[in-house]
């Protein structure tokens, strides 16, 4: 039987098909590089993408590097996307000086950067998805076909600012993309403890609003439906509801244990359906990577990963009294 | 000059902003068609469209979040809260993300808005339409908080507050909103934010106090001086930052210190002000640091016999500094 | 063409039907004293139900005595159905010693009464929905067969409460009765402004819920809806959100000038369709009520309720030291 | 006697309410399966069945607003928020709902709900996972606020928390969940809201304060003691109701006092514990009421430089005494 082949989305060069794939792996070893770093005992944190990282590419990649970003703690993937190094992220990691998500003062997971229009966020879920509408809000008045994407979890919809955030998107149908990584659990609660429905995407109807729900481990299809609701906002017919149904294939972070809440048979059934390896395979298939340039790849980026470590542990902490500076704006500032 | 009352000096004062800058905006329940069920909008929609003038759902988080994220795209959001006692659902929106962005992003981002909300009571808006809830805010790095007295400084320091880079509560004393009257020039003036004033020069004892307090605490003032005690009276005008140096000198100079205001007593913002009388002028003192406030029960009843049970006065204000000033 | 008789709905008897017409017509005059009242100074404030007592009795009615209700500002059908006598409700409303609500701490307007099975409200909008909630679960988890309904307006529908609220009783099936009184403006903000979608009845689906929308101003439809919803709790087949098209014919309150924002035309005709008119002719078409009996009950209504105003404007305030009392329970009280 | 540590105590003190009161239930994020994220549910679930362990939906304001609902039907929930910082949600709930139930129906009906709440940094969590909020919540009459400082207070003021008929906020400082052991008995006791303790005796001053800053203050008594300096150490375990009596007559004998906490400086509950003694104590100081604080600073970097700079620390309030006494 003749196996159709592979079609990349509309938008997309092979150029843009290859970088999603290095996101994405890029995003997997740095975040597999900050677990043995943690259990190391080097740094007391970890939050994590794994298993992810098709969703937060993916829809990330759907933007412009003028439409506003507005990510949430698992979102490493895009910030990568985004085009925040790995010097950087390590940076973050061990909150050193130069760190440009906050100087070390928040916790790793927490991205940030007005560089790369990616607007920081807090620990509070699902809070930003109310900036993400003031954003956009702002773009429409000003007649501007840019768009704001905010991403959260399933859990968090759960949260009030969730409801308030789509009516007022809906209500001025503004250039919004509501993209909600789906991926089971609110840390140990099931998603049938957080919500009486299937797919959060059927909230959408709520707002007369598009949802559409696709799977998250296909970076693709994330990509194609992310773009489409991307081109809906920039035309000027409203915000959408995207679900990515995905999985966190390691502990919600480095304080949890899984274990006493999920079975090993689900995470292992998971990570056989891993997203970089079926991506792989994808590109593959198009003829656009092969084992060869996987391995160089891995090997150039891990040895990044290593600089960006030892540059990392070597960097100063910030000084004590810089922790005085920007409660407010200083003189002369506006 | 225009003689203008309060809500038309701050009617006058979003006017100005507006017309000066067109990345001013308001926002809020019943601001546009209605005007703020204060008034204090009324005529914007009219002259600056539905983008500018919007009449947000019923749902504080939510004025406050969209604020934020218009700010973050360089507006400046006025969001109106039409009671103080109905900015709670907002508060994680407002401690969390709005004072918090310009630290948090080390400078990257920032949230310039202004939340206006009018508080306070004497208005026979019983348990949640006359609230103080002031201390929430003050205690929160990243906020300014600011409270006028009087038209003209209403207007000012809310046009200060439109130009600040940061966060500011804007408190308007519901009561004063019609109570008082007195010129207040057209066009652009401020009055800085940061900066008490001495309302009343006085010998004998100092009372701090800001909002309706102050006149309160000048009626009180004029009684004393009556009885042949001069009360020295201080508008705080800002709550954050607090003008220490005003305090700390007039205390230093009278010796005694009242701090009067309408909040609940345990914990409102007297407390800092009595804290820190007592930490840096104590020995300058010659009698314990007095405070009038609000009763410790929830808030005030409905019923005029309770609701002036609960208020300080001009009687209670008197009669405590008379106190004082015996001890 | 022959006119076919109007049929009383289920569980009503003929006592039952006119006490419903009653307490309309008692909650209207009632409302209207009460502007009068304000208008010549004798009383700050008033916040009135006038055009939705069929929206307010028939939900009402549909309940048992011994089932919880959690009403808003607006329902003063509400605590007449339920059972708040005319005296009562005066004391209330000029803040007297001896109001079952607050004792004249609350403004009037917040009904609440616990010999009524009527739960205490705020001024705030909203938070009540998440009250009912945790009513209806102790009912469940003791294994009762009572329900908890809770009304509101369409307005404060956008607050995040009214999500939160639903999705707890949609996850764990609760005996919620949720009544969205829609009476098309939030004080002057119309529907358009506070939400995208033309029935709140259509945010049901976004919780698995029932939800469904009514004339508000046809009691007996009212009434029919409501029992449904609430048997539907009782069999343990969870919430139901209703919704109620109806209108407020007065302003919003009497701080409230509504002329700026609706058209004395759009007032003009909803006051044509008037509930308790339109109520009177069904009943007489079924043989229950005659203008006799109307002009002899609304004389006794005027009467009892120029007694009560009587004696609440003779009844004293509450002392000033009761203001310090229930702060927190009283020595020996539990 | 067993010996356990604070989180162990406060997981022993919700099992022996649940296993008597079949009314009692808990209800937060993670409180099921998991037993919490700091494990202060563990086992319960198996124990107690999924009704009255409830794993929430991620949401806190419905966590309060639910279990207000639940008391009114005379359940006794325990809500767990998982982080004080992210309780701000639920502040609306709990300021509007739960502290006014009782005074707005006239004693009708109340809300006797626990919120047990992790607080308190030095442990890496960051702007959001270190804050100490409790201010918000004594500005609230009909609120208790309970925050112990050892496992034995712990159980004993959590079970006349739970036995309350009123809203107890009950703050417990995360970084003292594993820092002591010592013995706490089995089964029932209680230790009484509203009882300050005299942890350590002193004539030189008094260092007032209140969970993790107790064990601070107590060690920076220890090297004051090594330098002759007596100092008297007060741990509050309830902010409201204030032990006032035993803070002043602490101060009246040592006629020195300070306060110590972790929230922001400015208007911190030291506030009210400074305008306490000088409204209450002023003729009995002989030296300013210190403040040993948190900075006002929006909250403590993750950095641990930083982190470190932020707290008071043992050294930070010795060397404050130090200057206090010299004073
Ligand atoms: C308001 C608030 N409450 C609680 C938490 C603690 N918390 C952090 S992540 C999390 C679970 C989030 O689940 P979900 O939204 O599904 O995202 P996921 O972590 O699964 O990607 C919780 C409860 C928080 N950060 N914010
Ligand atoms: C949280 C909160 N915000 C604002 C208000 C002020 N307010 C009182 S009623 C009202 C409009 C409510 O509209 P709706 O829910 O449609 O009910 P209706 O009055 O039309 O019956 C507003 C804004 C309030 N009471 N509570
Ligand atoms: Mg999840
Ligand atoms: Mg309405």
């Amino acid at each position: 039987m003749a196996k159709t082949q592979p079609k990349a989305p509309q938008g997309l060069s092979q150029d843009g098909l290859v970088q999603i794939y290095k996101d994405m792996l890029v995003a997997r070893l740095l975040d597999e590089r900050m677990w043995t770093l943690n259990r190391i005992g080097k740094a007391p944190f970890v939050i994590s993408c794994q298993g992810q990282e098709a969703s937060q590419v993916g829809w990330s990649a759907a933007l412009r590097p003028d439409d506003v970003v507005v990510p949430y703690y698992r979102d490493l993937g895009v910030a990568i996307q985004r085009g925040m190094t790995v010097a950087e992220l390590m940076l973050a990691f061990f909150g050193k000086e130069g760190d440009p998500n906050s100087n070390g003062r928040q916790m790793p997971g927490h991205f940030g950067c007005k560089r790369l229009n990616m607007v920081s966020g807090s620990s509070v879920v699902i809070v930003q998805m109310l900036h993400a509408v003031g954003v956009a809000y702002a773009m429409k008045m000003r007649g501007q076909d840019r768009v704001a994407a905010v991403a959260f979890g399933e859990g968090s919809t759960a949260g009030g600012d969730f409801h308030e955030a789509l009516n007022w998107a809906s209500i001025y149908r503004l250039p919004v993309l509501f993209v909600c990584e789906n991926n089971g659990y609110a840390i140990s609660v099931p998603q049938h403890r957080e919500m009486a429905i299937e797919n959060v995407s059927d909230r959408a109807g709520a707002y007369d609003m598009a949802g559409v729900t696709v799977d998250g481990n296909d970076v693709l299809a994330v990509y194609e439906a992310a773009l489409e609701a991307v081109e809906r906002g920039r035309r000027g017919e409203g915000a959408t509801l995207l679900e990515l149904k995905t999985y966190r294939v390691v502990p919600h972070s480095s304080d949890d244990d899984d274990r006493v809440y999920r079975s090993r048979e689900e995470v292992e059934a998971w990570k056989g359906r891993d997203p970089i390896a079926r991506y792989r395979q994808t590109l593959t298939e198009m003829g656009l990577w092969d084992e060869g340039r996987d391995q160089a790849f891995r090997t150039e980026t891990q040895s990044e990963i290593e600089a960006a470590v030892t540059a990392a542990e070597a960097a100063p902490f910030p000084d004590a009294k810089d922790a005085l500076r920007f409660v407010y704006a200083e003189e002369g500032q506006n | 000059m225009p003689v203008r009352n309060m809500i038309d000096s701050i009617r006058d004062a979003i006017d100005v902003a507006m017309a000066e800058d067109e990345r001013v905006l308001v926002l809020g329940e019943d601001v546009g068609v209605r005007g703020g069920v204060f008034q204090a909008t009324k005529g914007l929609l009219e002259k600056y469209g539905e983008q500018r003038v919007i009449d947000s759902p019923l749902a504080e988080s939510s004025i406050v979040g969209v604020a934020i994220g218009m700010a973050l795209e360089g507006l400046h959001p006025i969001a109106e809260i039409q009671f103080a006692d109905f900015i709670l659902p907002a508060v994680n929106q407002i401690i969390s993300e709005a004072a918090k962005m310009r630290y948090r992003s080390y400078n990257d981002y920032s949230a310039p808005i202004v939340i206006r909300a009018p508080f306070g009571g004497g208005v026979h808006g019983g348990l949640y339409h006359s609230q103080s809830n002031e201390t929430i805010f003050m205690h929160c790095p990243g906020l300014k908080m600011v409270i006028p007295s009087t038209p003209y400084d209403a207007k000012g320091l809310l046009l200060s507050a439109i130009a600040d880079p940061d966060p500011v509560m804007f408190y308007e004393h519901k009561r004063l909103y019609r109570l008082i009257k007195e010129e207040v020039p057209d066009g652009r003036y401020t009055v800085p934010i940061g900066q008490a004033k001495v309302v009343r020069p006085g010998r004998d004892l100092t009372i701090v106090s800001y909002g309706l307090m102050v006149h309160f605490a000048l009626e009180a003032a004029s009684a004393l001086a009556a009885a042949g005690v001069e009360a020295e009276v201080i508008d705080l005008r800002t709550l954050v930052p607090l003008d220490q140096d005003t305090v700390l000198s007039s205390v230093r100079k009278t010796k005694r210190a009242m701090v009067v205001y309408e909040a609940n007593r345990t914990m409102g913002p007297g407390a800092e002000v009595a804290a820190l009388i007592a930490e840096q002028a104590l020995f300058d003192l010659d009698a314990p640091v007095g405070r009038v406030a609000g009763l410790d029960i929830p808030a005030m009843p409905y019923n005029h016999v309770q609701e002036e049970f609960f208020l300080p006065s001009p009687d209670k204000i008197a009669k405590a500094a008379q106190e004082l000033v015996a001890s």
